[in-house]
This record gives C-alpha cells, structure tokens and sequence, in this order.
C-alpha cells in the first residue's frame, strides 16, 4: 500500500480550512498566510501527482480503493487521468492566487456597516471548496463523486452570500439582498440538478448493481451489461441535466450572472474557473464512459444548445453594463465552447475542450480578477463610472487588455489554441454548427473590446482621476497568469501530451473514429 | 390463561400513556406518563423472556430502568431550572420552537 | 417468600397456559393497573397523579415477579417507586402547583387528536400482537434454575458488560448533569429593599405595602383573604402560593350576614321597625 | 543559415518585449532600441537575401523547424518558417521600410511622453508581420495575421484618450476579425479536406505537386472565398474597407508603414501564396479579380473628395491595394507584377505619407488640405520627396509606378474575353481617377495661394485632434488653444527628411530596376509561377493608352485646382461628391444595418434573459414560497403538537409493518 497521494492532495486543503478556521479573530492576518500556505503546499502535492503521471501508462492511475459502505456497494475510491490531472493541476495552481487576490476581500468592514466578516471564515472555505473540488476530480466511484459534488455548494453559498464587494454603489443593504438573492438563486438551481442526478446516480445501482465507474464503464465496454435504450437515455438526462447546471448551459445559465456579479472578483474566480470546470469534467467522464449509446443519441441537441449558448451568451455580454456580469455571460459562452467540443466526439474537439477548459481557467482568472482590482479601487462595477483609467494606471490597463485579448482568443495566447481545436474538431463533423460558432469569435472581439474602450481609453474621468496603479500584491498575482497565458499559447504540448491518451481512450468508449480527410481517404 | 396477555396489558397502558403525554400540560404529568411508556415496555420485555425462556429480555428491560433513571434525574433537573426561569412547569409555555 | 414464589413458579412457567392462579392475579391486578394509569392521566393535581402512578408501578412488579422476573421486581419496586416516584414527589412539591394543572385544552383540536391517535395507535399494536403468532412459551424454568439474580449476573457481567459499564458512565452523567442543570449561579446582585421600593414607586403599582390578610374579617389566618369596604375580599391580601393552589377561605358572606344578625338583635332591643337590609351573596368575585 | 530565420523574428519581438516590460527607466532610449532591432533583423534580412542568391533558382527554399506546436490526435501544427523568394520580398520591404520609419518616427514622436510604448508598438508589429510572411503553415501564419491585427489596433488607438481614436482602433480590430473569421474557416476547410494545412503537402513544391490538386473543384473554391474573405479584411478591400479611412486616427508613422506600406498588403500574399488553390478554382479567382476591380474604382473615388490629406492618401491606398488583388487575381500572368506593385507602392506610398506627416509637422498638424497651399517654398525636400511619390503613384513613364501598374493594366486585358476587357477598362479608369486625385493633393498643398495666412488652422472642432500628444502629451483640448493662430510652416529635421529621400529614391528606380529583363519576374517565378500573358491589342497600345488616361487625369485637375483658387469652405458638391466624402455611404449603411439592429438586438436579448429565462424559474420559485409559507403555520411551536403529529407517524408505521406481513 503505497502512500495515498491523491488523497492527501484533497486532504491537505481541507486540514487547512479547519486550521485557519480556528484561529482567532484577532489574529486574522494569521489566518491569511496560513491560508495562503496550505494552498501552496496543495500545489506541491498536485505537482507531485502530476510528475507520478504516466500519460501513456494505465487510464486510471495512482488509484485508492476501500470499501466504504459495503451493503451498497459503495467504495473510497479514486483514481486520474490525463484529463483530471490537468485539473486538478488547474485548481491547485489557481487557487494560491484567489486566496492573494481576496487578500483584503474579507477584512472587517469600516465602522458603520453592520455586517460581520469573519475573515479566516472566508479562506476557510475557499479552501474546503478547493477540497471538494479535488475530490470530484479524483473520485472513480459514482457516488462518492455525487458527494463532493453536492457538498461543494455548502462553501460556495456562504461565499457568494456572505462577502460582496466592500463598497457598492446602491449600498450596504441592497447589496446583501442582491447577494443573498443571488447565493440562494445559485443554491436552488445546482440543489434541483443534484436531485435528478440523485435519482439517476440510483438508478445506475439499481442497474448495475454497484457505483464503480471503472467497473461499469468496462462491463458497458465488453458488453456484460447492457442497458436498455430507454433507461440509458434516462440515466445520461439525469446526470448530464447537473453537469449542465453547474457548467452552465443555456438555458439553465442564469444563476452565473447573479453569483458573480455580487460574489467578489475571487470567489467569481472561483465559481467560474474551478466549480463549474467540474461539470464539463463530469460530462466528460461519467456521461460518456456510462452511457455512450445515449450521449450519442443525444448530440445533436447538446450541440444546439450549446451553440445557442456561445453566440447567446456573447450577444448577452455585449449588452451588459456591469463589469462582472459581462465576464460571467462571456464564460457562459466559453462554456458553449467547451461542451462543443466535448460532445463534437472527435479527438481535436476533445483535447480542445480539455485545454479549453484549463485556459479558461486561467484566462477568466486573469481578466477578472484585474477586473476585481479595478472595481475595489472605484467602489463601482458599471462601466459607464469608468473611463481613460488607462493613462492614470497604464499597467492596471495593460493587464487587463492582455485579459481581454486572451478572453477574445487571440492566437499566441493559450485560449486560442483551444478554441480554434474544439472549432476544428466540431466541423470536421458538424460543418454547419462549426462555421455558426466561428461567428462567437467576432462576438467575443466586441464585447471585449467595448469593455476596453469605455473603461480604459477615453479622456480621464474626474473620479478615477487618482486611481492607483497596480500595486506588488496585486502583480504577484496577475505577473504568472499572464506569463502562463503566454507559455501555453506558444507552447501548449505539456498539456495536450497528458490530456490526449485519455481522450483517444474516451473515444474508443463511445465507438467513435475521427472523421478522414477526403483527400487522404481517396488517395 | 394466554401469557400474551401480558403483551396486550402492555399495550394498553403504553397507549394510555402516550395519550397522556398528548394532553397533559404539566411537565411533570407528563414525565410520568413517559415513564409509565417504559414500564409497559418493561412488561412487554418481561414477557418475552419468559416467552423464549431466556434472560436477554429482563436484562434488557434491567437497562432500561437504569436509562430510565438516569432520565428522570435530568428531566426533572430541567424541569426545575424551567420553572425557576418561567414560574411555571407548563410545556406550552416553552414554545419557542414557533417560527 | 422468593423462595416459596420460585418454588410455585417453576412448576407453572413452563406450562403453555398459566395456572387459573396467575390469571386471577392477572385479571384483577391488571385492571388495577389500568385504572390507575387513567387515573394517572387525568387526575387534576400532579400530587395524585404520581400516587396513581406508584400504584400502578408496584402492580408491575407483581407481574414481574409473576413472570419470573424476580430480581427485576424487587428492583421495580425499590428502585422506581422508591426512588424515582419520590423523586418526582420532591418535585411537585418544589415546583409547587400551578395553572398548568388544569385539564382545559388550550391547543384547537389537539385533545381529539390525541385520542384519535392514541386510539389508532393501540388497535394498532393490539391487532399487532394478535396476528403475531406467540402460541409456543417455552418457559423460563432452565434459565431461572441456577437461580434469577445468578442467570442475570451471568448475563450482565460477560455478554452485556460493555452495555452495563456504559450505563454506569451514564448514570454519573446523568448525576452531575442534573446538578449542573439545577445549580444557580447568581449572576446579578440581589436587589436591596430601597431599590425595591424606588421600583415599585416607579411602576406606580401598589405603592404602599400589599395588605395584611384578615382586615375587617375579624379573622388573622393567613389563607383568609381581607374584605375591601365594600366587602369584596382581595385576593392580595393572600400569599402567592396559597392563591394558586386555590386554598383561599372565603369568608365574606358570613362575616356579612353576622354582621346583619347583630343589626337586627340591636334593632329588636330599641324596638324600632326593622328596615329590610339586603341580603348578601356570594359575588362572582369572591367565589374564585 | 537556417537558423538566422528565428533571429529575424526574435530580434523585433524581444524589443517590444523589452521596451513594454520595460517600463519608465528605459524611456530615455526606448527609441533607439526598437531603431536598433529593427535594423538589425533587416541586415539579418540581406545575409539571409545574398545567401538565397548565392543558389541556383530552384532550390532557393529555407525552412527551419523550431518545435512542435499544437501535437493532438490527427492534427498537428508546427512553430515552422519556410523562406523563399516570396517570403524574401516582402522580408526585405517589411524590414527596410520598417527601418526606415522607425527612424522617421524617432524625429515625428519626440515630444510624445510615451515615445518608448510607441516603438514597443512598432516593433511588435515588425515581429508579427514577418511571422506572417515566414510562417510554413496556415496556422502559423493565422497567428501572424491576427498579431499585425493586434499591433494595429494598439497604434491606432495610440492616442487612447482621443474617444475617436479608441473608436477607430476598435472598427478596425473588428472589421479584421470578421476577414480573420473567413481565414479561421478557411484552415478548418483544408483540415477536413487535406488532413493538414501546412505550405508544404498542400500547395506543393517544384519537385512534386500538392494536395491542392487531388480535391474537387467545389472545395477548393470554398477555400479560395474564405481566403479571399479574409484577404479583404486585411487589405481593406469592398466590401470590409471602411476601417482603413479611420484608422488614419493613428500617428502618421503608423498610417505610412501599417496602413501604407505592409500589412494592408498581407491580403495580397496570403492570394498569392495560395496560388495553387486559386489556380485550380476559376471562380474564386473570378471573384478576386472582381473584388479587386471594384476596389480600385471604390477607393479612387473616395480619394478624389476627401479633404484630409491623410483620408485622401487612405483612399488611395486602397485602390492601390485594389490594383494588386486583381493582379492577383489573375493567376501565374498576374501573381509576379502584383507583387512588384507591391514593393513599389511600399516605397512610393510610405513616401507619400511621410510627406504628409512632415506637412502636418510644419503647418501645426493641420491636415485639411483647403487650408494649405504654396508650401513648396517653405519645405523644399518635402515637396520633392512628396513629388517623386506623386510622379510615381500616376505612373509617370520611367518611374517605379509605370512599370509595376502599367503590367498590371497589360496582365488585365490578357485575361482576354469580355472579362478581359472589363477588368482592363476599369484599370485604366482607375489610373485616369489616380491621376486626378494625386494631382489634386500635389496642387491644394504645394501650389496655389497660401490659405493658411492669418486664418486660425485647426478650427477648435476639428475632429481629429490628432498631434496633441504628440507635441505636449496632454489630451486634444488644450492643444487646440495652443495649435489655433497662424502656423509657420518650416522643414521637418533630418532625421524624418533622410528616410523621405532614401523611399523617394526607392520610388523613382525601383519600378526600372526591376522590369530590367523582367529579373523580379524570374526572381518570383519558381514560387509563383509565370506565364507571359498576351492581350488582345499589342501592349505598346496598352501602355500609350495608360499614360494618356494619366495625362487627362492630371489635366483635369489642374483644370479644377491650378487654375481657379479653391475654396476653404468646402463647397456643397455634387451628390457623388457628397456620398464619396462619406465613404459612398458604406459607414452609414454599416451603422443602421450592423450596429444599430445589434444594439436592438441585444438590447431585446439582455430583457428576454432577465423575464423569460429568469422568470419561469423564479416563478416556480415564488410558488413553492407560498405554499411553504401556508405550511408553517402548521409549526405552532407547542411540543405537544408535534409530539401528536410523530406519535401519528408511529401509529403509520405500524400499520404499514402490519400491511407489509399481511401481504
């Protein structure tokens, strides 16, 4: 019994949320750098496992087994692939900086505001989220994944529903409303999805007779068990309908604008870029390894959808006049990308999505994060309170336009790569839905750019005429982004060398071959 | 005669008990109708021992009276402390649980 | 007379149906029991609730000892209704008597509820034990015959030692529990009898000392409440306690009509013609 | 040898990365720094040139493979340059005129406080552009493309706190994407048709022929489109040209090397590059050829009625452009001379506008040319720079202009049939209108009475009050209070003067140079391909007829501006006159039909996710309220209730155990 690494990388946050935890409300600051460093010694461990990471070794790797709650069948166990490695090498990277970014988020309000703000409260929990989150990542057992997966929602609604933005300009008390209507909005909508996935996660047992992803994908693989088509098709509804929600795909998006709007620039982050990753991670691995028959029948409609979720979500962004809100409709979009690419079943679109997902990660952190910069220091998220901030603080304005370029996916940024795989991969097969998406990349220039352009240049309005630049926090934090946005743009073969081999073999689960080009298939 | 009647006796006064915990108002009527539940369940057990002609159901119902005992010291220490704090030993008056 | 109980009993328990002996106990006690478990139920005051109670317990343990329980009986009755029913005597007693008693129903419904319920409930479990098949008693003659208490210890002390150290821990807990339940801090300073009096001045409610008992009464027992002018008895003049429990003496109308008997002897001494003086009754007021 | 390829990218994209990471420290010597490296990557340009010289025509082909890019199941890109005699052209003009205009821009940007972002700028734009040219795949060369996009949005909106230059930068970025969708598309076509998308396999080289061939007609003419789509973004040809005319908002600089001489020339490469594709499907080249017909006439026309020196110039950048697509367009008898005009336009067009900028230098950054005139006499060299420019963009015989357009109006008419003489009809129009409108600029700013004495220039709502960072670095409105009163129009410095001479020179002999044994014909030939093309009338009659268009086009503008004064007012004009200032209303038609229905609709779409979408689900929500709400006051709060409700419970339980034995 080797040492449980996959475990102890889970383990290590949720130690570090109950240490900062307890530590005393006085000595907050404490709290903070003890906070910050589990999240590092966490990204220790994920590089670890990423290094233990054979790519073309077995699919499921470094895996853990006990029986938990045996009469049903239900185990601890865990295991990765390429595409959770990256994952959880996502997460593990990008939380450190969350924690940095909300460095302040949490302090104690000025007196006058009545709301208490227990700060190790707040890295607390972003820490058991990331948690969580790993957990999801790792778990080979349908249920134990269930678990996590619900149980990640407790932390992100005291988050979202407990810290908003530390000046608002409606004030305090619409403020919390608005939060609160959003946190409990964000609740409702994942709670309904894990219900049916409930239902559906119980039915596979009544089914298959066990929770064990690696047994039942392999007994779907060699034929011992088979479905009949309707129930296949049930089941893979149930889960995909929670995959949907947490991802979030049209129409069942709205929660994301309302979360992130009134959550602050790092818990918006963490919705976006790490909570909702487990979703398309889920489609990925459980909806089609379970029920490959029924996500086949099932394509062309998530495909619409999907499609209907990219240019929606960027027509939607270009007509928003909140900052944060025009972030969260442009990953609605980007989320379209991603489950495009998923369900286009062909390898391109496949490792696209993968990669898609790890660079939106990354990009959105970027950009909204400066974003989250930019409001702290005005008090405000609507576009119109800003303008020509770039000529009081350039560097604030160049960050944030590389986070733009790289949200409008410019070649040589790591977006683009991704992108331009998942189109490929989706018109190689589905020509018509290919080209439609293509017009998302105009879409995304504008909604970017307008964003830009009524912020950042433009003569210099009086009340952002003393705005600070960036200060060495706060570039400590942006400086790697950027840098990783570029390396992975130019360079992104670490990544697709890990993510490929499970692909090709997610593939091989749904009996899907790429589609040859003709010339070569004539020749 | 049945020695089943002595299950049914049991019956009996457990539901005249459970009633009064329904009606009564007084904390301390109504612990004595508690306790008056558990002594038919002590009846009840007594009978099934000597029904399976072993000792495991006298022990059990032996258990029981402890536990029960130990619950009467508690309740009634509540009960007290709640009349001090309210001057009056009635459940409604604890109603606190109202939204 | 265990021993002469033992003897009469190994006889019997192993036999499928009971001796005509037992079921006459049986018939008899057991009704006992049930009344005084109604009894227990609806009696007005808790004091005769927990008598009612005793009883019926004291009946179980005859029923114990009927079935062979020997050690469990004697054990009811030292135990429950030596210890615990005085216990909850204590009790009563401290807490004193209170409006709670009544029977009046306060909750809407809540009583038919109950019965409908409870009714519901006891068909229920007797309809249970009857199509349970519980034909075959085997009797406790074996088990009991290295005697009760030994076949218990037995028991107790290899099979169920872990159960039984445990409900030791919980006895202790229950013992400091209930001492940390009812021990008082006093968490203010009492308050003097100035601050008292600044009180009462404040809330401007009877200012002046509460009324001695037995004014115009020609009466100084403390349970006989004092006459206002116009003959009214004030419940203040009485003690708290004695007002709740009821126990107050009214004696307005006789100490009214002597009065009027001693007008009509001084009347018929100055032969004057007598005026017909009203005749008192007892007001509303006074009957509470 | 190969590995100097690298190199010439690396040395302009480390200077941008140097001068923009760099920050304030470096601001004393930014400048010289991008100077620098831009002329470094040239040097590296001509070893690179004399080497490829040094082979023997056929195997002058480097490529250099760096690593492996995009590696994924079935689908793999490579960081890899290919330099041939195409990509060493374009290698050459780009680094050269690069060079020069850096230099020029030391002189133009001095008094810009951000003078060091500026050249960050340029030199990122250099690293991009070659990228562009050297790239040996489609996907590379994407990146490139939209790397150029990047830099020119970024240096047209230098001036960020001008609101119209935000707004031009942005039209730009925007109407390119739109070309760089057709190109993205373009990439995924081959990839599902070949399998690849690398220069290579697909178009083939001398030894054996490419993939291009082997597919079917209908897929290669929707490559051709898409590449043409794209093609049209960059290089501002109809019906994606309005951005060009804005993005004169930028530094002039800019306008001369970006917006002049280079980038709005990469649509014409990426035609010719494709060549194979295009050769072997008629119709997409067809649609060429009349894009870039309708281009040259399009632009012509708006460069006869702007007033703005610089919009004017735009204008005719664009039919320029125009010119060399249609060469373009036509195939193995055209590829070679639209690249040779190309290079001379590089030359002569980056002069025009460097005359133009130091005109505006002397005269407070005026750019309406009613309110020039006379100013040969106050800035000699500027005149005769800007002059030889003229000469040569009308196709004066002998100069650089002549040879390269007069080929293209020859290689027009060979295409032979009614297209043949349509197309070559409309060249020739359009050398009459070049004519005219050059002639036109040449007399309203050098010749004439001088308007601008004891009038204010820069009436306070001129729009673009472009040069006010350039001279203080503070935003437009304070610059007017200082620019207004009269200019006193003066000699630009050396250090702008001496690049205007060298592309003056350039602009005079190059055309010559090259035609001499048509040796940039052969120099193209083994990458191109050449077939001599032969019009219906004898190309002598081709060529006289070119110069007598010209000769009439000139004599009607100086029948119009030399005789009679012109007017400072503008004056009412014809209606054409009136639609060709507004760009022939091709912005008005792109402001109602685009932006404003995409406002609408967004507008609509925001309401319909905050009602519909969001409605249905807080409805139910509300529902579910209400009923809990009516449940609660079943929670009274007395124990004794509840203990009734799960004593009912127990009372179920049991009966459901009995019921489960019963059955």
């Amino acid at each position: 019994m080797s040492f449980p690494l996959l475990t102890a990388t889970a383990v290590l946050p949720a130690i570090g949320a109950i240490a900062t935890a307890a530590v005393p409300a006085a000595r907050r600051n404490a709290a903070k750098s003890l906070a910050l460093l589990f999240s590092l010694a966490t990204l220790v461990l994920a590089i670890v496992v990423l290094v233990r990471f054979d790519p073309d070794g077995a699919r499921y790797q470094l895996t853990e087994s006990h029986s938990w709650i045996a009469d049903f069948g239900v185990r601890y166990e865990l295991g990765v692939d390429g595409i959770a490695v990256a994952l959880i090498a996502l997460t593990a990277l990008l939380i450190p900086f969350i924690i940095l970014a909300g460095w302040h988020d949490a302090d104690p309000l000025e007196t006058g505001s009545k709301r208490w703000r227990p700060t190790q409260g707040f890295f607390a929990l972003i820490l058991a989220v990331e948690a969580m989150v790993i957990l999801s990542f790792e778990a080979t057992d349908v249920f134990l994944f269930y678990i996590f997966f619900e149980a990640m929602l407790i932390p992100m609604y005291f988050l979202i529903g407990g810290f908003g933005d530390r000046a608002h300009e409606h004030g305090e008390e619409t403020a919390s409303t608005q939060r609160s209507y959003a946190a409990v909005k964000f609740l409702l909508y994942n709670l309904v999805g894990g219900l049916i996935m409930l239902a559906a996660v119980i039915g596979l047992y009544v089914v298959a007779g066990n929770f064990s992803l690696t047994e039942i994908a392999e007994a779907r693989a060699n034929g011992s068990l088979d479905m009949a088509t309707n129930t296949e098709r049930w089941l893979f509804l149930g889960f995909f309908f929670a995959f949907a929600v947490k991802a979030p795909l049209w129409p069942l998006h709205t929660w994301l604008p309302n979360a992130m709007g009134e959550a602050t620039a790092p818990v918006a982050v963490l919705i976006t870029a790490v909570v909702d990753k487990v979703g398309t991670f889920a489609m990925l691995r459980f909806c089609l390894q379970l029920f490959p028959e029924a996500s086949k029948w099932a394509t062309p409609a998530i495909l619409v959808l999907a499609l209907i979720s990219i240019i929606y979500g960027a027509l939607l962004a270009v007509g928003q006049r909140d900052i944060k809100r025009l972030v969260a409709y442009a990953s609605i979009s980007h989320f379209g990308f991603i489950i495009m690419g998923i369900f286009a079943m062909t390898s391109q679109g496949q490792s696209g999505a993968t990669l898609y997902m790890v660079n939106h990660g990354i990009s959105t952190a970027a950009l909204m994060l400066v974003a989250g910069f930019l409001i702290s220091r005005r008090g405000s998220r609507l576009i119109a309170d800003y303008g020509g901030v770039q000529k009081v603080a350039p560097v604030l304005a160049g960050t944030f336009l590389i986070g733009g370029l790289a949200t409008l996916s410019l070649p040589g940024l790591a977006p683009f790569v991704s992108e331009f795989l998942v189109l490929v991969g989706t018109f190689a097969r589905y020509p018509a839905i290919g080209i439609i998406a293509t017009f998302g990349i105009v879409l995304a220039a504008l909604y970017t750019l307008v964003l830009y352009q009524r912020t950042m240049t433009g003569p210099v309005k009086p009340e952002v005429s003393a705005m600070p630049d960036l200060r060495a926090r706060e570039l400590v934090v942006v400086a790697p982004l950027i840098v990783l946005l570029i390396f992975l743009g130019v360079y992104p073969k670490p990544v697709t060398d890990i993510v490929d081999p499970a692909v090709k073999q997610t593939l091989s689960d749904v009996q899907k071959k790429d589609p040859q080009p003709e010339v070569e298939a004539a020749k | 005669m049945n020695p089943v009647n002595y299950l049914y006796l049991a019956a009996l006064l457990f539901t005249i008990g459970a009633t009064g915990v329904l009606i009564r108002r007084n904390a301390i009527v109504v612990f004595m109708c508690i306790e008056l539940m558990l002594n038919a369940c002590n009846l009840a057990l007594v009978a099934f021992s000597r029904m399976h002609g072993n000792l495991d159901g006298q022990i059990i119902a032996f258990f029981t009276m402890v536990v029960a005992a130990a619950e009467v010291v508690v309740g009634l220490a509540i009960i007290v402390s709640l009349f001090r704090s309210r001057h009056s030993a009635s459940v409604d008056d604890a109603s606190l649980m109202k939204l | 007379m265990s021993a002469q109980l033992a003897a009469y009993s190994t006889s019997q328990l192993a036999a499928y149906s009971t001796s005509t002996g037992e079921a006459f106990q049986f018939w008899v006690l057991g009704t006992v029991a049930v009344i005084g478990a109604l009894c227990t139920v609806f009696m007005k005051r808790a004091v005769h609730s927990a008598l009612c109670l005793a009883g019926t317990m004291i009946i179980l343990a005859v029923f114990y000892l009927a079935n062979g329980a020997y050690f469990l009986g004697i054990v009811q009755i030292v135990v429950y209704t030596g210890a615990i029913m005085m216990l909850f005597l204590f009790v009563v007693m401290l807490v004193g008597v209170t409006a709670a008693d009544s029977l009046k129903e306060t909750i809407k419904g809540q009583r038919w509820l109950a019965l409908v319920c409870g009714l519901g409930f006891g068909i229920l479990l007797v309809a249970g034990i009857g199509n349970a098949s519980l034909t075959e008693f085997s009797g406790l003659a074996e088990a009991n015959a290295g005697g009760n208490v030994e076949g218990l210890a037995a028991l107790i002390f290899t099979k169920y030692v872990f159960a039984f150290e445990i409900t030791g821990a919980l006895l202790i807990t229950a013992a400091v529990g209930a001492m940390v339940l009812t021990h008082r801090e006093r968490t203010e300073r009492a308050r003097t009898q100035r601050e008292l009096a600044e009180q009462r001045v404040r809330e401007g409610t009877n200012v002046p000392p509460l009324p001695a008992p037995g004014v115009y009464a020609r009466h100084n027992a403390v349970d006989i409440a004092g006459l206002l002018p116009d003959g009214t008895p004030s419940e203040l003049t009485v003690s708290k306690t004695l007002r709740e429990r009821g126990q107050i003496r009214d004696v307005s109308t006789e100490a009214l009509n002597d009065l009027k008997a001693l007008e009509q002897r001084a009347e018929e001494r100055l032969e004057r013609t007598a005026i017909e003086p009203p005749t008192f009754k007892r007001t509303e007021e006074a009957s509470k | 040898m190969e590995n100097l390829i690298a190199l010439l990218i690396a040395a302009p994209l480390l200077g941008a990365a140097v001068l923009l990471v760099g920050g304030r420290r470096l601001d004393a010597v930014g400048h010289w720094i991008g100077t620098v490296l831009a002329a470094v990557s040239f040097v590296l340009g001509l070893v690179l040139f004399a080497d490829l010289l040094g082979k023997d025509a056929e195997d002058r082909t480097l490529t250099q493979h760096l690593f492996s890019w995009i590696p994924v199941e079935g689908f793999h890109a490579d960081v890899a340059f290919q330099l041939d005699q195409l990509s060493m052209t374009f290698v050459l003009l780009i680094t050269g005129v690069g060079s020069l205009i850096h230099l020029y821009s030391v002189g133009y940007m001095e008094h810009d406080e951000r003078r060091r972002r500026f050249f960050g700028y340029l030199n990122l734009f250099l690293a991009a552009m070659l990228l562009l040219v050297l790239a040996d795949n489609y996907l590379l060369l994407y990146v490139g493309w939209e790397g150029v996009g990047l830099a020119s949005y970024l240096l047209i909106g230098f001036w960020q706190h001008k609101p119209s230059a935000a707004t031009a930068a942005k039209k730009a970025f925007l109407v390119n994407r739109v070309g760089d969708m057709g190109l993205s598309i373009a990439i995924m076509l081959m990839f599902t048709t070949f399998g690849t998308f690398a220069f290579g396999p697909l178009l083939g080289t001398h030894e054996q022929a490419g993939l291009a061939g082997d597919a079917t007609e209908g897929q290669l003419t929707a490559i051709g489109l898409m590449l043409l789509l794209a093609a049209c973004g960059k290089s501002a040809q109809v019906p994606l040209q309005s951005w060009l005319g804005d993005a004169m908002e930028g530094p002039t600089p800019v306008s001369a090397l970006i917006h002049a001489a280079t980038m709005v020339t990469a649509g014409v490469y990426l035609i010719v590059r494709s060549g194979a594709i295009f050769d072997a499907a008629p119709d997409a080249q067809l649609v060429v050829t009349i894009v870039g017909a309708v281009t040259l006439l399009f632009g012509a026309i708006v460069g006869c009625a702007k007033d703005d020196i610089k919009k004017a110039l735009a204008g005719s950048t664009m039919s320029q452009i125009g010119y060399m697509v249609l060469a373009a367009g036509l195939g193995p008898i055209g590829y070679a001379f639209a690249i040779m005009h190309l290079v001379t336009h590089g030359f002569f067009k980056a002069g025009l506008f460097l005359g133009a900028g130091s005109v505006m230098h002397g005269m407070n950054d005026e750019v309406d040319m009613r309110k020039y005139g006379g100013l040969r006499k106050y800035m000699p060299i500027t005149f005769i720079t800007f002059g030889l420019g003229y000469l040569a963009i009308i196709g004066f015989p002998g100069l650089s202009g002549f040879f390269s357009k007069d080929k293209i109006i020859e290689a027009a008419f060979a295409k032979g049939g009614t297209e043949g003489w349509i197309l070559g009809g409309c060249a020739l129009l359009g050398a009459a209108i070049t004519a005219y409108y050059m002639t036109r600029v040449m007399l309203m700013t050098f010749f004439g009475e001088e308007r601008w004495r004891n009038q204010p220039t820069r009436s306070p709502e001129a729009p673009s009050a472009e040069p006010a960072a350039e001279h203080h670095g503070e935003a437009a409105s304070d610059h007017v209070a200082t620019a207004t009163g009269e200019p006193h129009p003066h000699e630009s410095p050396k250090v702008m003067t001496i690049p205007m001479i060298v592309l003056a020179i350039g602009s005079v002999f190059a055309g010559g140079f090259f035609s001499i044994g048509e040796r940039f014909v052969h120099w193209l030939e083994p990458v191109t391909g050449y077939e001599h093309g032969h019009p219906p009338v004898s190309a002598l009659t081709v060529t006289l007829s070119t110069v007598a268009v010209m000769v009439i086009g000139v004599g009607i503008a100086y029948a119009q501006y030399g005789r009679r004064p012109v007017p400072v007012v503008v004056p009412r004009g014809s209606l054409l006159t009136r639609a060709a200032r507004r760009d022939l209303l091709q912005d008005d038609f792109n402001h109602v039909v685009l932006v404003r229905g995409g406002e609408h609709l967004t507008r609509s779409l925001v309401y319909v996710d905050h009602t519909l979408v969001d409605g249905v689900v807080n409805g139910t929500a509300a529902s579910v309220g209400g009923l809990s709400g009516r449940m609660r006051k079943l929670q009274n709060g007395f124990a004794r209730s509840y203990a009734v409700s799960m004593f009912g419970g127990a009372a179920v339980l049991i009966a459901a155990t009995l019921l489960m034995r019963a059955v």
